[in-house]
C-alpha cells in the first residue's frame, strides 16, 4: 500500500512537471518578450538588458526550465553579485507587476479561494444531495420532476449570469447584502459570511444541479439491488433500509466526484472571484493574464494543477477505504 | 419549443449585422434612451449602452458564432475521444496505458485557467479555430473516458468473441462490431457536452481571451455589460438570457436522448 | 488418419491484480496441464464445475487466448503461435457456439449481416439463397433475416448462434456451455438440433457444459475437469458405469434425478468443503482436500493421468475399481438422506 | 394445519400479467415445491407473499397463519417478513450488502424483531453460522460477503433466515448459482435445519431434480398458473397433464439410456 502510495504520489508529480513544462513553452511560442514585460513602461534598453541577464533569459530554454524546476524544490537566486535576489524554497519567481514572490501571492490568495470554494461545497452537498435523495425516493413523484427540472436549470446556469443576477437584486435593488469584500473568517465573521453568501449560492447552484442529479441516478441504481430487496425482507424499516443498505453505497461514488470538484475549485474560482472581485487565487489568475504577468500565470498554473492532482490521489485512497472490496481486496 | 430556439436564432442572425445608431445615445453618461435597455420598435431587445449597437442583432450574431464554435469543438472532441477511447478500451495493454495517461494528464490541466493562458498569447489571427482547438483538446478525455469504459465492456461480450473465431480483423471489429454499438452514448455524451463548450467559450469570451471585440460573442456582450449592470441590467440580462436558454435546450435534449435509451 | 484436434500439455495462467493498486499480487492456474485429443467425427465432453477450467480450455482451443504453455496441433498442424493472418484461413474450419444466446449476437445486426459475418471476415461472399438455407436447416424461417436478436426468444438467438458457426462449414465446433441459459424444453430442442447438424455436416464437437446429463445425451467421450487438470476420461457409457475418480462419483451422485423414489432412496455422497483457490492450488492431487480417500500419498505427489481399462484414464492414486466402490464407502461415511413426505 | 394459504392470486406489471389466477396452499412443517420454466411466474409469487413486490398490480389473498396478508397494513407485513416468514434468494452475492460484515447484516435481521443486545445478537450470530457449518463462525463474522465462496454465501443466507425460528422460509432457487456438488450440501443443509426448527420451505426451482429430492408436494406452473398439482411421488409417477408429461421427458437424464432424441415442447 505504501509503495502503491508513492508511486501514485511520483506519477502525481511528473504530471505536474508535464504541466510546468507545457504551460512554460508557451511563454516562449509567444510573441511577448518577458524581460519588456518586467521592465515595465519606463524602460531603457540597459534595463531590459539587465533584466534578460538577471532573469536569465540568455540561456537556453531547457536550461531556463531546470532552473525553474529547482527553484521550487530548493530556491534560487536570480542574478549575481550586488543585484543578486535571493528567492527561497519554494520559489516560483516573481511577480513582473509587484515584484512579489510568487508562491507569497498564492499562499496571501488562497484563504479566499478557500473560504469559497469550502462553503459552497457545504451548500452544495445538502441541498444538491438532499434532492437527489428525496426524488430518488419518490420517483416519477411531482417533487422528483420540479427538482429535475430545477437541476437541469441549475447545470445550465453560466456562472456570470447567476452572479451578476445575484449582486443586482440582492445588493443594487433589495440591498440585503454588501458588495463582497475580502475579509477573513476570524477578523468579521458576519461581514465574512455576508461577503461569501454570493459566491456560495453561485456555485452552488450549479453544482447542486449536477450533484442533484447524479445521487438521483445512484440511488435508483442502488435501490433496485437484491441486497436492499434482502434488507426489506429482513423486515427492517424502510427508513432503515434506506439509511443504512442504500444511502452508503450511493455515496461512495459521490464522495469521489466530490473530492474532485473540491479539489478544482480550491486552485481558484475564476470567473466567480472574477464578478464578485473577490482577491483569490482565480482572480490572482484573471489579473495576471490582463497584465501578462508570466511568473504568475506560470504559478498559478502548477498551483491549480497540485490541487487537482492531489485530489485524485486522495479521492483513490478514499474509495479504497470506502469500499471494503476494495479495502481487503478479492478472496 | 427549446429544441428549435439555438435553430431559430440562427437563421434570422443572417439579417442584421452591426451598426452605431448614436441618435439613441443621451450624451449623459452614455445609457440607452427610454426604460428597460431603450426597447423599442426599432430595436426590440435594446441597444448597447455608449455605442448604441443594436442588441438582437449583435445577440444573433453572437448566437452563430457560439454555436459554430461549440458544435465545431463537439465533433473535434468526440471524434478523437471515440477513437482514442476505441482504442484504449479494446485493445488495453500498452496502448491503453499512454492513452489512459495522456487523458489523466489533460484532465489534471487546470483547464479554464490554461485555456486563458493559452488564448492570451495565442496569435490575433484566427482565433475562432483556435479557440476550437483549445476547447476540443481539453474535451476529448471526457468523451474518450466514457467510450473506453463502454469499449471494455463490450471486448467482453461473446458476440466480440464470435467475430474473432470467424477471423475479423481488429480493426473490423472496431468499427463493424464495437463502434455500431457505441453510437447511442456517445450521441447522448456528444449533446450534453456541446452546452458546456457554449458555456466555456462564453466564459473565454467574458474573461477577455475569446473572441476579440468587434465581432459579437455572448460571453463577451455579458462581460462589456459588468460595468453598466445596475443602471442598464436589461443589457446583461439579454445575452445571459440567450446563453441560458440555449445551454438549457441542449441539456434538455441530451437528457431526453440518454432516456431514450 | 491423424485426430482433428490434439492438445499437449495446455497450460493457462492469469496474473492477479490488486483491484486498486494494479499489482500482480499472484497467479491464477485456469488451465494447468490439459492434453486432449478430439477424433475426427466424434464429440468430446468437457465437465466439471465453475473453475474447473473448461471454459478456458476452449478459448485455448479456439485461439481467444494465448496458452502460457502447451501445444495445439488442428488437423494436422501446429497453431499454437499462429499469427492472426495465418490463422483466418484456419478458423472457417474451427468454429464455436457460445453460452449466453443473446451475449453472442451483436445487438445492432440484422440476422442477414450476422450470418453474412462469416463470409465477410473471411473475403468471400455468401451465395443468395445461402443464408436463406442456414436459417432453414437451424429451424428457423428465411423471414427471420430481416430481424434484430432482441426480437427472438433465447432459443432461436441459440439457433442463429449456430448457424453462424456452421455457415463456412467448420470441422470441428467447440460449444461452451450452448444451452446452460436456456429452459429445459428448449435445451433439449438445441440438443437434438446439435445431434441432427453432426450426422448432416460431419462435424466434430468439443462440448462444454457443467449439467451431466446433457453431455450425456451428445457426447462419445467425457473428460472430467477438476481445479485446471483433467482427472478422469473416458467413454460415456464406461464413465457413467464405471467412474474411476473419487471426484466423478461424487459429481454423479450429486445429479438431483427427476424421480423421488430414486432421488430419496439413493444414497448421496456430500462432498465436504469448496473448491480450493486455484490461485492456491493444494499440493499433490488437486480433489484431495475434499476426496473421501485421501491419503498421505495425495499430499505429496500428483496423480497423472493412467490408463485403467482400455480408453479409461484416470489421474488418481486410489481410484474406484468397481461402479459400486464409492458409493457403498459413501453410503457408509454421509449415511442415506432420510426420504421423507412420503405418505 | 394451513399455514399459507394463497387464493387466485394475480399479479400484473401495466400490460403483462406476472401470475393469473394461482392458488395453492401449504402446510406447517410441509415442503412445497413451485416448478415451471423462466416467465412462468414462481419467483413473482414468492415476491407477493413476502410483500416485496414493487410497482405491480395485486389482486387475491395471501393468507399467513389466519391473516390476510395482501389486505394488511405495510407496517404489520413488515413485522412479519424476517420474523414469521423469511426468505433466501437466488444469487447470494448479490443478496448481501457488500459494505458490511456478514455477522453485522444476520444480527441485523434478529435484531429488528428482537430487543437483545449487541453482544447477545453477536452470540446467536455466531451460533447461526456455527449451525450452517461455516468454520471458525466466530472469525468469519467478521468478514465481508466477497471474502466467501458461493456455497458459504448462501449458508450465510440461511443463517441470516433462519436466526428467529420463522415458520415459512421462501426459498427462490437457493442453489441455482451453485454448482452441482455445493447444491447437494446446501440442499442437505436445508433437509436438516428444516426438520430441527420444524419449519415449511415454499421451494421455488426450475430444476425437477431439486423437487423430487426435497418437496413434499409439487406445483407446476405455466403461463401464470397452476396446471398441476400434487404430492410428489404421485406427480412424478403418474403426471395427468401434457405439460407436465413433456416437461419431465424433456430433461436428459442419467438413470436411464441415452435416448435418441430428447422429448420437446
Amino acid at each position: 500500500m505504501i509503495v502503491y502510495l508513492l508511486k501514485r504520489l511520483g506519477a502525481a508529480a511528473a504530471i505536474l512537471l508535464v504541466i510546468c513544462a507545457l504551460t512554460f513553452t508557451i511563454f516562449y511560442i509567444a510573441p511577448d518578450d518577458p524581460a519588456q514585460k518586467a521592465c515595465g513602461k519606463a524602460c531603457t534598453p540597459e534595463r531590459i538588458e539587465q533584466i534578460r541577464d538577471q532573469l536569465g533569459l540568455d540561456t537556453p530554454i531547457p536550461e531556463q526550465f531546470a532552473s525553474y524546476v529547482r527553484g521550487i524544490f530548493a530556491g534560487r537566486t536570480y542574478g549575481t553579485g550586488s543585484t543578486a535576489v535571493e528567492c527561497p524554497f519554494p520559489c516560483l519567481g516573481f511577480s513582473f507587476q509587484t515584484n512579489v514572490p510568487v508562491q507569497e501571492l498564492l499562499v496571501s490568495r488562497l484563504p479566499v479561494s478557500a473560504s469559497i470554494a469550502v462553503g459552497a461545497a457545504v451548500l452544495w452537498l445538502l441541498v444538491g444531495v438532499g434532492a437527489g435523495v428525496l426524488a430518488a425516493l419518490r420517483k416519477g413523484s411531482w417533487w422528483d420532476r420540479t427538482a429535475m427540472g430545477a437541476a437541469l436549470g441549475g447545470i445550465s446556469l453560466p456562472i456570470y449570469l447567476t452572479a451578476l443576477v445575484l449582486q443586482y437584486l440582492l445588493v443594487v435593488v433589495f440591498e440585503v447584502l454588501p458588495y463582497p469584500r475580502a475579509v477573513g473568517l476570524l477578523e468579521d465573521p458576519a461581514g465574512w459570511f455576508a461577503s461569501m453568501l454570493m459566491p456560495w449560492i453561485a456555485l452552488a447552484a450549479l453544482y447542486a444541479g449536477m450533484y442533484a442529479r447524479l445521487t438521483r441516478t445512484e440511488l435508483i441504481g442502488v435501490l433496485s439491488q437484491n441486497f436492499v430487496r434482502t434488507a426489506r425482507a429482513k423486515g427492517l424499516p424502510e427508513r432503515t433500509v434506506v439509511r443504512r443498505h442504500a444511502l452508503r453505497p450511493t455515496l461512495t461514488p459521490i464522495v469521489t466526484v466530490f473530492g474532485m470538484d473540491l479539489g478544482a475549485l480550491l486552485g481558484g474560482a475564476l470567473i466567480t472571484e472574477s464578478v464578485f472581485g473577490l482577491p483569490g487565487v482565480g482572480k490572482l489568475a484573471a489579473d495576471a493574464i490582463n497584465s501578462s504577468d508570466q511568473p504568475v500565470i506560470l504559478g498559478v498554473t502548477l498551483f491549480a494543477a497540485a490541487f487537482i492532482v492531489f485530489a485524485n490521489v486522495v479521492v483513490d485512497l478514499l474509495y479504497a477505504v470506502l469500499d471494503p472490496r476494495i479495502r481487503l481486496g478479492a478472496s | 419549443m427549446a429544441l428549435g430556439a439555438p435553430l431559430i436564432t440562427a437563421l434570422t442572425g443572417q439579417s442584421p449585422t452591426e451598426f452605431h445608431p448614436e441618435a439613441i445615445d443621451p450624451a449623459l453618461g452614455g445609457l440607452p434612451k427610454g426604460p428597460w435597455g431603450g426597447i423599442s420598435a426599432e430595436h426590440p431587445l435594446g441597444v448597447e449602452p455608449a455605442t448604441g449597437r443594436d442588441v438582437l442583432a449583435r445577440v444573433v450574431w453572437g448566437a452563430r458564432l457560439s454555436l459554430l464554435i461549440s458544435l465545431l469543438a463537439t465533433l473535434l472532441a468526440t471524434t478523437i475521444g471515440t477513437v482514442l477511447g476505441l482504442v484504449a478500451g479494446f485493445q488495453g495493454g500498452w496502448a491503453d496505458m499512454v492513452i489512459g495517461r495522456l487523458m489523466d494528464l489533460l484532465m489534471s490541466f487546470p483547464s479554464l485557467i490554461f485555456m486563458i493562458a493559452l488564448m492570451s498569447v495565442a496569435p490575433d489571427g484566427n482565433r475562432e479555430l483556435m479557440l476550437v482547438a483549445v476547447l476540443g483538446l481539453f474535451g476529448w478525455p471526457y468523451i474518450g473516458r466514457i467510450v473506453r469504459g463502454q469499449a471494455m465492456a463490450l471486448a467482453g461480450r461473446e458476440f466480440v468473441e464470435a467475430a474473432r473465431v470467424l477471423g475479423a480483423t481488429r480493426r473490423a471489429i472496431l468499427f463493424r462490431e464495437v463502434l455500431p454499438n457505441l453510437t447511442g452514448p456517445i450521441l447522448v455524451v456528444a449533446t450534453l457536452s456541446i452546452p458546456g463548450y457554449i458555456a466555456t467559450e462564453a466564459g473565454l469570451s467574458f474573461l477577455g481571451v475569446g473572441v476579440r471585440p468587434p465581432t459579437p460573442s455572448w460571453g463577451q456582450m455579458i462581460a462589456s455589460a459588468v460595468p453598466w449592470y445596475a443602471a442598464d441590467p436589461v443589457y446583461f440580462l439579454v445575452p445571459g438570457l440567450f446563453l441560458l436558454v440555449t445551454v438549457l435546450a441542449f441539456n434538455v435534449v441530451g437528457d431526453a436522448l440518454g432516456d431514450l435509451r | 488418419m491423424t485426430p482433428l484436434l490434439e492438445a499437449e500439455g495446455l497450460v493457462k495462467r492469469f496474473p492477479m491484480r490488486h483491484p486498486l493498486t494494479r499489482r500482480v499480487t499472484g497467479h491464477l492456474t485456469a488451465v494447468d496441464g490439459v492434453s486432449l485429443t478430439v477424433r475426427r467425427g466424434e464429440t468430446l465432453g468437457l465437465v466439471g464445475e465453475s473453475g474447473c477450467g473448461k471454459s478456458s480450455t476452449a478459448r485455448l482451443i479456439t485461439r481467444l487466448a494465448e496458452p502460457t504453455g502447451g501445444t495445439i496441433r488442428f488437423d494436422g498442424r501446429d497453431i499454437t503461435t499462429m499469427g492472426e493472418a495465418t490463422l483466418r484461413p484456419v478458423r472457417r474450419d474451427l468454429q464455436m457456439i457460445f453460452q449466453d444466446p443473446f451475449s453472442s449476437l451483436n445487438p445492432r445486426m440484422t440476422v442477414e449481416a450476422i450470418l453474412s459475418a462469416p463470409f465477410r471476415y473471411q473475403g468471400l461472399k455468401p451465395e443468395p439463397g445461402q443464408i436463406a438455407e442456414l436459417l432453414r436447416r437451424v429451424g428457423l424461417r428465411p423471414e427471420h433475416a430481416e430481424r434484430l436478436p432482441h426480437q427472438f426468444s433465447g432459443g432461436q438467438a441459440q439457433r442463429i448462434g449456430i448457424a453462424r458457426a456452421l455457415a463456412l462449414h467448420p470441422k470441428l465446433v467447440v460449444c461452451d456451455e450452448p444451452v446452460s441459459a436456456l429452459d429445459v424444453s428448449v435445451q433439449a430442442q438445441i440438443l437434438n438440433l446439435l445431434r441432427d447438424l453432426q450426422e448432416e455436416f460431419e462435424l466434430s464437437y468439443v462440448f462444454i457444459a457443467h449439467d451431466l446429463g446433457a453431455v450425456r445425451q451428445v457426447c462419445g467421450r467425457i473428460a472430467v475437469m477438476y481445479l485446471g487438470t483433467v482427472v478422469e476420461i473416458a467413454d460415456r457409457d464406461e464413465l457413467f458405469a464405471h467412474p474411476a475418480h473419487p471426484y466423478t462419483a461424487a459429481l454423479l451422485a450429486a445429479v438431483p434425478i427427476p424421480d423421488p423414489r430414486i432421488e430419496r432412496a439413493r444414497p448421496r455422497v456430500v462432498l465436504s468443503g469448496d473448491l480450493p483457490s486455484p490461485a492456491n492450488p493444494p499440493s499433490g492431487c488437486p480433489f484431495r482436500t475434499r476426496c473421501p480417500r485421501a491419503a498421505e500419498r495425495c499430499a505429496l505427489e500428483r496423480p497423472t493421468l493412467a490408463e485403467g481399462a482400455p480408453g479409461h484414464r484416470v489421474a488418481c492414486h486410489f481410484p474406484l475399481d468397481t461402479s459400486l466402490g464409492l458409493s457403498r464407502d459413501g453410503a457408509r461415511r454421509a449415511g442415506p438422506r432420510p426420504a421423507k413426505g412420503a405418505p | 394445519m394451513t399455514l399459507l394459504d394463497v387464493k387466485d392470486l394475480r399479479v400484473s406489471f401495466g400490460e403483462t400479467r406476472a401470475v393469473d389466477g394461482l392458488s395453492f396452499s401449504l402446510e406447517r412443517g410441509r415442503v412445497l415445491g413451485l416448478v415451471g420454466e423462466s416467465g412462468c411466474g414462481k419467483s413473482v409469487t414468492s415476491l407477493a407473499v413476502m410483500g416485496l413486490l414493487n410497482g405491480a398490480t395485486t389482486s387475491g389473498e395471501i393468507w399467513f397463519d389466519g391473516q390476510e396478508l395482501l389486505g394488511s397494513d405495510r407496517r404489520a407485513v413488515r413485522r412479519l417478513r424476517g420474523d414469521r416468514l423469511a426468505m433466501i434468494f437466488q444469487d447470494p452475492l448479490s443478496s448481501l450488502n457488500p459494505y458490511y460484515p456478514v455477522g453485522f447484516q444476520i444480527a441485523e435481521a434478529y435484531r429488528a424483531h428482537r430487543r437483545t443486545s449487541r453482544k447477545q445478537a453477536r452470540a446467536i450470530v455466531v451460533r447461526m453460522l456455527d449451525r450452517v457449518g461455516i468454520p471458525e463462525a466466530e472469525r468469519r463474522a467478521r468478514d465481508y460477503p466477497h471474502q466467501f465462496s458461493g456455497g458459504m454465501r448462501q449458508r450465510v443466507m440461511i443463517a441470516m433466515a433462519l436466526c428467529l425460528e420463522p415458520e415459512l422460509i421462501i426459498a427462490d432457487e437457493p442453489t441455482t448459482a451453485l454448482d452441482v456438488t455445493v447444491q447437494a450440501q446446501i440442499l442437505a443443509l436445508l433437509d436438516t435445519l428444516r426438520a430441527e426448527y420444524g419449519t415449511a420451505v415454499l421451494l421455488i426451482t426450475h430444476d425437477l431434480g431439486v423437487v423430487a429430492g426435497t418437496a413434499d408436494e409439487v406445483v407446476v406452473m405455466y403461463g401464470g398458473r397452476a396446471v398441476e398439482r400434487g404430492e410428489v411421488h404421485a406427480l412424478f409417477e403418474d403426471p395427468r397433464e401434457p405439460y407436465t408429461r413433456r416437461l419431465l421427458a424433456a430433461v436428459p437424464r442419467i438413470d436411464r439410456p441415452v435416448p435418441d432424441r430428447l422429448e420437446t415442447l
